[in-house]
């Protein structure tokens, strides 16, 4: 049991009850606030990987912008603060099913499959991870098309979004 | 290894031996030192923030021609303890129907988002929280920290008027992170590095003599992230009684005041790191990380004082007139401004230092100048036009 | 820089001027006209060196002529060859031109009133009217399309100085066709006049008629010799085999037939008998562009070509006596017609026609060294009677804008009188130009040129020479009675006593003209004149005489020998022109309004209803072809009845096919009835589609799990393989 | 050092439990909540599998930043709709947006 296994077992906790917080609170601002626990434990996991450029995108991306904006959207779409009665359908067992078996399913492939359970190499020292993401984002070889691609999504999105969201009064 | 070299080392090494001495497990042990490192920053950060509150009293008083507190301590420098303990004193109400546990963390994680920043601030060569590679993103992730805790303020303490300030607030965040990403991104293409550390070393000629328009477009979207006049509508006592802390009282208020104050130095901390070369001044910086330090925080407070300079000068901006501002203009600007420097940078020689900063200078002159040549035009049309119509409502009153 | 380099050079400026104004310069008028008269100059300098110092220079400049050629258009084995040509002729001509067309340029800039406030309610296409300054005062207001008048100018300078400097036919048509479109594009300047339209369309067709065959002579002169070079075809054995096979029609050798059609060309562009009727209207235009197309260019073009191709025509007699009739006929037509005109500038533009049928008339005569001379004096004289007229115009709009009754016509003669005082440049020089049109003797250019015609006429051509005598004695006649009514007198209105003198831009160009009409007669003086005889040599003569001193001389019938000195012409050129100024000073001295005018003889007034003839001649048959012939019989009866007959077949057959296949079979049985499973299946299937997004993402999920294991367990086989 | 196996199943369970949430939750936004659980499951998937993987590749990176960018894209739109459904339907309970059935 090593420090960072014991890192990994508190984050993986901490993000797994906030994400079930997430999906049963009554009080949806709550169970946004909890996803933002959660997005913050998936942060700290991509920085236990090594992969610091992610961890704070996910922060700035995620904590800053889509959590906030999903804060917004539940004030504006809300006629009074609290959340009265339950939150879940009816039929919620069944999905509840649904889901444990699609856990079910996932794991039993995974544990079928050779490197289930393979341990990484130690993180090369000097490897300069942000560097090399940044010439494989833009290197015509690597994937500038997915990127440039991706960029056009967000400005169709954006555009998108202003026009469904906007009142016409 | 002595102490005056690289006093964190020193340190350091020194408690390990001590630790090792109490037969702890090392990586215990190294845990223990990383947390200590932590508190001691934090506190540090605290104290000067208490002193802080002075400096701005006193600041304030001279732009507004008083003298400012004077009479507990010399020059009134005992006045920011009197100021807490009155805070403590005070009753401390959390309102009902408000959400308790929200309402609670809201200041906590106020003040926490500005003492993160702190992690990665270099305050000499040697003395830094952790030389992060991506500093300059993180600059902007402790900000949207910060952000939240507003929004959970205002929605915990259950207030209209913390509701709209908070919509306020956020807006003009998430609007002015925009051109401060961009702007972020100039110093990173200028030292081919996002750490702060890389950035200062890499400033032999300060930036803010290379790229003096980012400097300036950060420091105003630094201020508007602060939420500092003239973009602080979050607060804005005329129209909304206090904004999103208009509940809170005591200790929970000076939480959100001391992240403020602390906020404004910490960007003008960064605002002298990015631009004006950090913790060096000219070789001084050799003679020792004390010395740096000493620098950074004269650099640091300078930029305070100009933010605090622009906030008693100017007056409040209305906010569609501060959102037209940054979507019309600073953010098209800065990103023109990010390929200007690429571009620049692409093509001036950097073996010669003296022609690639001339270049670089003349850049940002040109460009600035044909910015306000646009403006110009523009506004005089705007004048114009406006004109115009006065004149047509005349003529209809006839 | 070699003298054929800078030839080449000399028409560039007026077309760089053109597209320079066109598109950038159309904003600045200031810039636009100094573009403009600053390429006119550079032509103008360079036409001046190239005369003055290399043609005038140049030992037997009629037998090597500055020429210089370059391939164009590869037509099989052989080049279409462009070229300058600068022999004589062309360089007298390029000397007037290059005058007459730098004074016009100038002369605009005063016509068109610039550095007048812009008009109150100018717009483009009309002429200005006026407008009213800070002090109140109605002034003149600058034409709203200014700089497109320059543009349009240049251009025509650039057709004229092409077809000046041509070596070969080919490009001389082009420069030709050029001056077609620019003069139906200036005289219709003012295109919101309707009479400007009417009058440019009319001109562009009136000449296109004439072009048309000039086009069929070029080409059957090209497919005759197999080139357009004048110095090729003007040799020896070419001109004697083009006067030998026959052309088939007429019995006209093709020499003949060519030149006929060539002349042709020319009755249309420099307005002979049946096709003058285009230039009168003309006057349309503004007076600038009047001079240009009716004294220095256009129509001397016409003469210009004739006297060019003069070899080839003079080839064959029946084409000459073709000529000299047309000629004789339209000077004394057009003369009987100018008697009776009022409008300044139609008077004007009837003499000019008559003016050329003189040159024409010389020409059919074969004195084509004296049609040559007339032209060049009469380009000078008629420009600056142009212009002139241009300028007591403008002085009437001055006073009809200072009264502002709008009523009064400025260029009816007989509103005007008594300018002498009020514009004296304008009138002496005027004055100086209506006496060299008239022929006064010894000091006038025109006597001379006249006198020349006449002579050069008299021997062999008793009739032509009769007819021209009182074509002279109209001419002095109508100029006499012009100058009287518009000078002499008093004034007749109110307008004619507050017009006054036009600016510099406008007198100078004036002054300038009338210095030429008097002294360019003097280089044309025949040695066997009494008194003034060989006093100077007759140098024009030697030197455009030389034009065509090549061996082929044998072959020409009108030899270019001055004509033998004879005192009859003489006296009668001295008479008739004496006499009509004499007796139109006479008539009108005291003619007070239209209605003491005797010769208003409506048969001359009307033009001898030319325009009326040719309308029911043409116009209304043409009309009639189009309209009832063409559209009424032709197409709407016959061709559109076919078509409608298919139509109806088709539709027969689609009828049947649509109710026997279409509606029972298709329709019914197979449409409807999918349609019905379809339906009953739909209603069936309804209740699945609950609109619930979630219970569509249960359903889903569902299937796909029970399918992935299906797949997994079964398709696969062992599960060991799956993730191998 | 932990082995990849644990990461691969955080990211299932977390997974399956948004998809839970997606399947069960009745308001709108708390369908989206779902997704974004989904959404960063995958991404623990990809940068476990980068880390484990060859370093030197970055493909596993990469798509996560593009998955970044897709989710804020979703975000954005999604509750955009909400929105505006919110202002048609004054509602935003998944169940009673039902106007696209038969």
């Amino acid at each position: 049991m090593t420090l960072p296994q014991i890192f990994f077992l508190i984050t993986a906790f901490v993000i797994l009850g906030s994400a079930l917080m997430v999906v049963t609170t009554r009080n949806l601002i709550h169970a946004a606030l909890w996803l933002i626990v959660t997005l913050f434990g998936v942060a700290v996991l991509y920085a236990l990987l090594n992969a610091g450029f992610l961890a704070v995108v996910q922060v700035v991306v995620y904590i800053g912008a889509i959590a906030i904006l999903f804060i917004f959207a539940v004030m504006l779409t809300r006629k009074e603060m609290r959340d009265r009665g339950p939150q879940l359908n009816r039929g919620w067992w069944l999905s509840g099913v649904i889901a444990a078996l699609t856990f079910g399913g996932l794991f039993w492939l995974l544990q079928a499959w050779s490197g289930f359970s393979k341990t990484a190499a130690d993180f090369p020292s000097g490897f300069d991870a942000v560097g090399q993401l940044g010439n494989a984002l833009v290197s015509p070889q690597a994937f500038v098309l997915p990127f440039e691609v991706a960029s056009v999504l967000l400005l169709a999105a954006l555009v998108g979004a202003v026009y469904v969201a906007f009142n016409r009064k | 290894m002595n102490f005056w070299n690289n006093p964190v080392q020193f340190i350091s090494q020194w408690l390990t031996g001590v630790f090792a001495g109490w037969g702890m497990a090392d990586w215990v042990a190294s845990l223990l030192i990383q947390l200590i490192g932590v508190v001691v920053l934090a506190s540090m950060m605290m104290v000067i923030d208490i002193f802080l509150v002075w400096v701005e009293r006193k600041v304030v008083a001279r732009f507004q021609d008083r003298l400012g507190p004077n009479r507990v301590g010399p020059f009134g420098l005992i006045q920011p303890f009197a100021d807490i303990i009155k805070l403590l004193i005070k009753e401390d109400i959390t309102p009902d129907g408000a959400d308790r546990v929200v309402y609670n963390l809201a200041p906590i994680m106020s003040l926490m988002s500005v003492l993160l920043l702190w992690a990665i601030v270099p305050l000499a060569p040697v003395i830094f929280g952790v030389d992060l590679n991506v500093g300059a993103l993180y600059i902007i992730a402790a900000g949207a920290i910060g952000t939240l805790s507003i929004i959970m303020a205002a929605w915990a303490s259950n207030n209209k008027y913390a509701l709209i300030g908070a919509f306020r607030q956020v807006a003009v965040l998430v609007s002015f992170e925009v051109p401060m990403i961009a702007t972020l991104l100039i110093p990173t293409i200028l030292a081919r590095s996002m750490g702060m550390n890389d950035i200062v070393q890499a400033q032999d000629v300060w930036y803010i003599l290379v790229v003096p328009l980012a400097a300036i477009i950060f420091m105003i979207t630094a201020i508007a992230e602060l939420g500092r006049t003239p973009f602080d509508l979050n607060e804005a006592e005329s129209e909304i009684v206090a904004g999103f802390h208009i509940e809170y009282t005591g200790m929970k208020f000076g939480l959100f005041y001391a992240g403020e104050l602390l906020h404004a130095f910490t960007f003008g901390g960064f605002w002298a790191i990015l631009f004006l070369g950090g913790y060096r001044l000219f070789g001084l910086e050799n003679l020792g990380p004390l010395v740096a330090a000493v620098i950074l925080f004269a650099k640091a407070l300078f930029g305070y004082w100009i933010i605090m300079w622009i906030k008693y000068t100017l007056l409040r901006i209305r906010i569609d007139h501060m959102l037209a501002f940054n979507w019309k203009f600073l953010t098209p600007l800065a990103f023109v401004l990010l390929m200007v420097v690429a571009l620049m940078n692409a093509i001036l020689p950097h073996n010669n230092m003296l022609v690639y900063v001339a270049g670089m200078l003349l850049s940002n002159i040109l460009l600035g100048w044909i910015v306000i040549e646009i403006l110009r035009v523009h506004s005089r049309r705007e004048r114009e036009r406006v004109e115009g119509k006065n004149q047509m409502i005349e003529v209809a009153h006839r | 820089m070699t003298t054929e380099t800078l030839i080449w050079l000399i028409p560039l400026p007026p077309i760089l001027a053109f597209f320079l104004i066109v598109l950038f310069t159309n904003r600045n008028k200031a810039l636009s006209h100094s573009v403009a008269i600053g390429a006119a100059l550079l032509s103008f300098l360079g036409a001046m060196y190239v005369f003055f110092f290399r043609a005038l220079t140049a030992p037997e400049l009629g037998k090597e002529p500055f020429t210089s050629a370059i391939n164009w258009i590869p037509t099989g084995d052989t080049w279409l060859k462009i070229g300058v040509l600068v022999d004589p002729l062309s360089a007298v001509t390029l000397f007037f031109v290059a005058w007459t067309v730098l004074m016009i340029f100038l002369y605009s800039v005063g016509y068109h009133n610039f550095g007048q406030p812009a008009g109150d309610h100018d717009h483009p296409g009309l002429p200005p009217h006026g407008a009213t300054d800070e002090h109140g005062h109605h002034v003149p207001s600058v034409e709203p399309m200014y700089s497109r008048f320059f543009a349009f100018i240049s251009l025509f300078a650039f057709g004229m100085l092409v077809l000046v400097l041509s070596d070969n036919l080919l490009t001389l048509f082009v420069g030709w066709e050029i001056m077609g479109l620019c003069s139906y594009l200036l005289i219709g300047f003012w295109y919101a006049k309707p009479s400007a339209r009417a009058a440019a369309v009319k001109a562009f067709m009136t000449t296109r008629i004439g072009d048309v065959f000039m086009l069929l002579g070029i080409a059957f002169l090209y497919s005759a010799t197999g080139t357009l070079s004048f110095r090729e075809i003007f040799t020896e054995n070419v001109l004697r085999t083009l006067a030998i096979i026959p052309s088939g029609v007429f019995g006209l050798s093709a020499a003949g037939l060519i030149g006929l059609l060539l002349f042709i060309g020319t009755i249309g562009k420099s307005a002979q008998f049946p096709l003058h009727v285009w230039l009168p209207d003309a006057m349309e235009g503004p007076t600038p562009v009047s001079a240009m197309i009716h004294a220095a260019t256009m129509v001397s073009a016409g003469v210009y070509m004739v006297i060019r191709v003069f070899p080839l025509l003079s080839l064959d007699p029946r084409t000459m006596t073709f000529v000299a009739f047309i000629g004789a006929f339209t000077a004394l037509f057009a003369a009987t017609i100018a008697v009776a005109q009022n409008d300044i500038k139609r008077v004007l533009a009837y003499s000019t026609i008559s003016q050329l049928g003189y040159m024409i008339a010389a020409l059919g005569s074969g004195a084509y060294v004296a049609a040559a001379f007339h032209l060049v004096t009469h380009a000078f004289f008629k420009a600056l009677l142009f212009l002139g007229s241009g300028s007591v115009i403008h002085g009437m709009e001055h006073g009809v804008l200072h009264t502002g009754n709008h009523d009064v016509d400025p260029q009816n003669m007989f509103s005007m009188g008594g300018l002498r005082s009020k514009m004296p440049i304008t009138f002496w020089t005027f004055l100086i130009g209506g006496l060299a049109l008239s022929g006064f003797p010894v000091l006038t250019a025109g006597f001379w040129s006249k006198d020349e015609i006449l002579a050069s006429t008299f021997n062999g051509h008793m009739g032509v020479f009769i007819t021209l005598a009182i074509a002279a004695f109209l001419t002095a006649f109508y100029t006499m009675r012009q100058i009287t009514l518009t000078f002499l007198g008093e004034p007749r209105t109110k307008e004619a006593r507050h017009a006054q003198e036009t600016p510099w831009t406008m007198t100078a160009p004036l002054v300038v003209l009338s210095f030429f009409a008097v002294t360019f007669g003097w280089v044309g003086i025949p040695e066997h004149f009494p008194v003034l005889g060989g006093l100077v040599p007759n140098w024009f003569h030697e030197f455009v005489g030389g034009t065509l001193a090549d061996p082929s001389t044998a072959l020409r019938a009108g030899l270019p020998e001055a004509a033998p000195f004879n005192v009859i012409p003489l006296l009668t050129s001295l008479a008739v022109a004496l006499g009509g100024l004499f007796f139109g000073w006479l008539a009108y001295r005291n003619v007070g309004s239209v209605a003491q005018d005797r010769l208003q003889i409506p048969l001359l007034k009307n033009k001898y209803y030319f325009d009326e003839i040719y309308d029911f001649l043409f116009i209304k048959p043409a009309i009639w072809f189009s309209e009832t012939f063409v559209y009424q019989w032709m197409d709407k009866g016959l061709i559109d009845g076919i078509l409608h007959s298919f139509g109806k077949a088709t539709q027969a057959v689609g009828a049947t096919v649509r109710k026997y296949i279409d509606l029972w079979f298709i329709n019914q049985t197979v449409g409807d009835g999918t349609a019905h499973v379809t339906q009953w299946a739909g209603r069936r299937l309804r209740p699945i589609q609950s609109g619930r997004i979630q219970q569509y993402m249960l359903v889903s999920l569902f299937v796909l799990l029970v399918a992935a294991s299906l797949i997994y367990f079964v398709a696969l086989g062992q599960p060991a393989l799956a993730l191998k | 050092m932990i082995p990849l196996s644990w990461y691969l199943i955080l990211s299932a369970a977390l997974f399956s439990i948004g998809l839970f949430g997606v399947l069960s939750r009745k308001n709108a936004v708390a369908i989206l909540l779902g997704v974004e659980l989904m959404l960063n499951a995958v991404n623990i998937n990809l940068v476990s599998f980068w880390r484990y993987g060859d370093v030197s590749m970055m493909a596993g990176q990469v798509f996560a930043i593009i998955v970044f960018a897709v989710a804020a894209a979703e975000v954005a739109v999604g509750l955009a709709l909400v929105i505006s459904v919110y202002r048609r339907l004054d509602t935003v309970i998944a169940d009673e947006i039902d106007m696209m059935k038969w």
